[in-house]
């Protein structure tokens, strides 16, 4: 199974992404793949602009730790995790997850996987720009309650 | 001496990103999540109620660390709110 | 929303896709997508490559109706399909299914969803060439039986 | 007149990817899909093999339909085995 983690405030290239990971197996008959975008609002507020803090290593270390359990979990052949870092704006890129399998199912449920759980495990912090000032942003129930699935439901 | 990191909106309250303990600071040698908790709490109501936070996160080592969570010297210690990334 | 169908002999960008996607709309958080990449093995035998046939226009047809479905089931903002069709060689894309949402989980069922009807009712057939002569691609059970999820998976 | 299209295997094994029927062929004017089988597997055993299969599928005018579909002039009937993309 190939893994790569990259945390970087530099933005990314989905297409050149899926084509590396393409490019991995030629067993490969499935990617399935998550873009988070920026969204202008938030909890009825505009927001302006986002700024992203990490634990640098920590986080890379956990994002591979998730990916490890996925591939445990589904027949996966090749994973990537990409999350930006820093400034972002409305309709940015944040993050992108990308899986390749053989068969689609396993694709997409180890991709919704990895990304519920980077979305409650990985140490990311989001402050937003509102015309009203700045605010951390506070975690959600809805993240949390995601992972739920994942204990109860079958492979 | 161990090192402690503070991120994102515990980072801002407190004003500070890292402190270092000399471990000559501490009572004992090996001390617990919860003791080094105690020990910061000494400095004031805002790390008291920051470090005691219901949903305050610790890593030790990069690792996430529950409250009896021993701490060594040389250490790497991290208490952060609940993460938004993604 | 927003609905694109395409079938063609072309290869697709996925990047351009997905910038496609996410410029459409302001409130869109999460893009899913899934590329179907074509394998070199089938049922143990090499396949050296394939042909794939459609039926023009009411396979557009059918590919907007199951994406119209999918939009009743789900808040869904935008949703791109392109299905190649002709002469394709290991490791080349073979169907891209994009959706953009405000939410992943919308997003991802929404994508899986399409794909899942796309295989079972969008008039596409493949014939394989292998070492020992052409064969066409019987359906497979497994692809009828994903859909029971549909039937009885709370959205 | 009514056009009927076959494709991918049951093209090849037909060897034809339309037919053409002029209405006058027909013994009623607004035939059933399964009439229209009864009729073409005249045409010889190998029609009456696909045509009867269990899993042949039919559109007409590219939507999906069953045995008691009506057929009418001008219409686009097409017989298929079961799809195979994505």
């Amino acid at each position: 199974m190939h893994s790569l983690v990259r945390v970087s405030a530099d933005d990314f290239d989905v297409g050149a992404e899926c084509d590396a990971l393409r490019a991995l197996s030629r067993r490969s008959g499935a990617i399935a793949q998550f873009v988070g975008v920026m969204r202008d609002s938030n909890q009825g507020d505009d927001v302006l602009t986002m700024e992203l803090e990490h634990y640098p290593g920590m986080t890379e270390r956990r994002i591979s730790e998730i990916i490890e359990r996925a591939a445990a979990r589904w027949p996966i052949l090749a994973a990537t995790v990409i999350h930006r870092v820093g400034l972002l704006h409305p309709q940015d890129q944040i993050v992108f997850v990308g899986v390749s399998a053989g068969h689609r199912h396993d694709a997409f449920q180890a991709c919704e996987f990895i990304m519920d759980f980077l979305k409650t495990e990985a140490p990311f912090w989001k402050k937003e720009r509102t015309p009203s000032g700045e605010r951390w942003v506070d975690a959600r129930d809805t993240d949390q309650q995601a992972l739920a699935r994942w204990q109860t439901e079958k492979a | 001496m161990i090192s402690v990191l503070f991120f994102a909106k515990y980072r801002e309250q407190l004003g500070t990103a890292k402190i270092c303990i000399e471990s000559s600071e501490l009572a004992a040698e090996n001390l617990t999540v919860a003791e080094l908790k105690a020990h910061l709490s000494q400095r004031g109501d805002l790390w008291a109620t920051v470090l005691n936070a219901e949903n305050t996160l610790c890593a030790v080592n990069q690792d996430i660390a529950d409250s009896a969570c021993f701490i060594r010297e040389g250490d790497e210690v991290a208490f952060y709110p609940p993460v938004t990334g993604g």
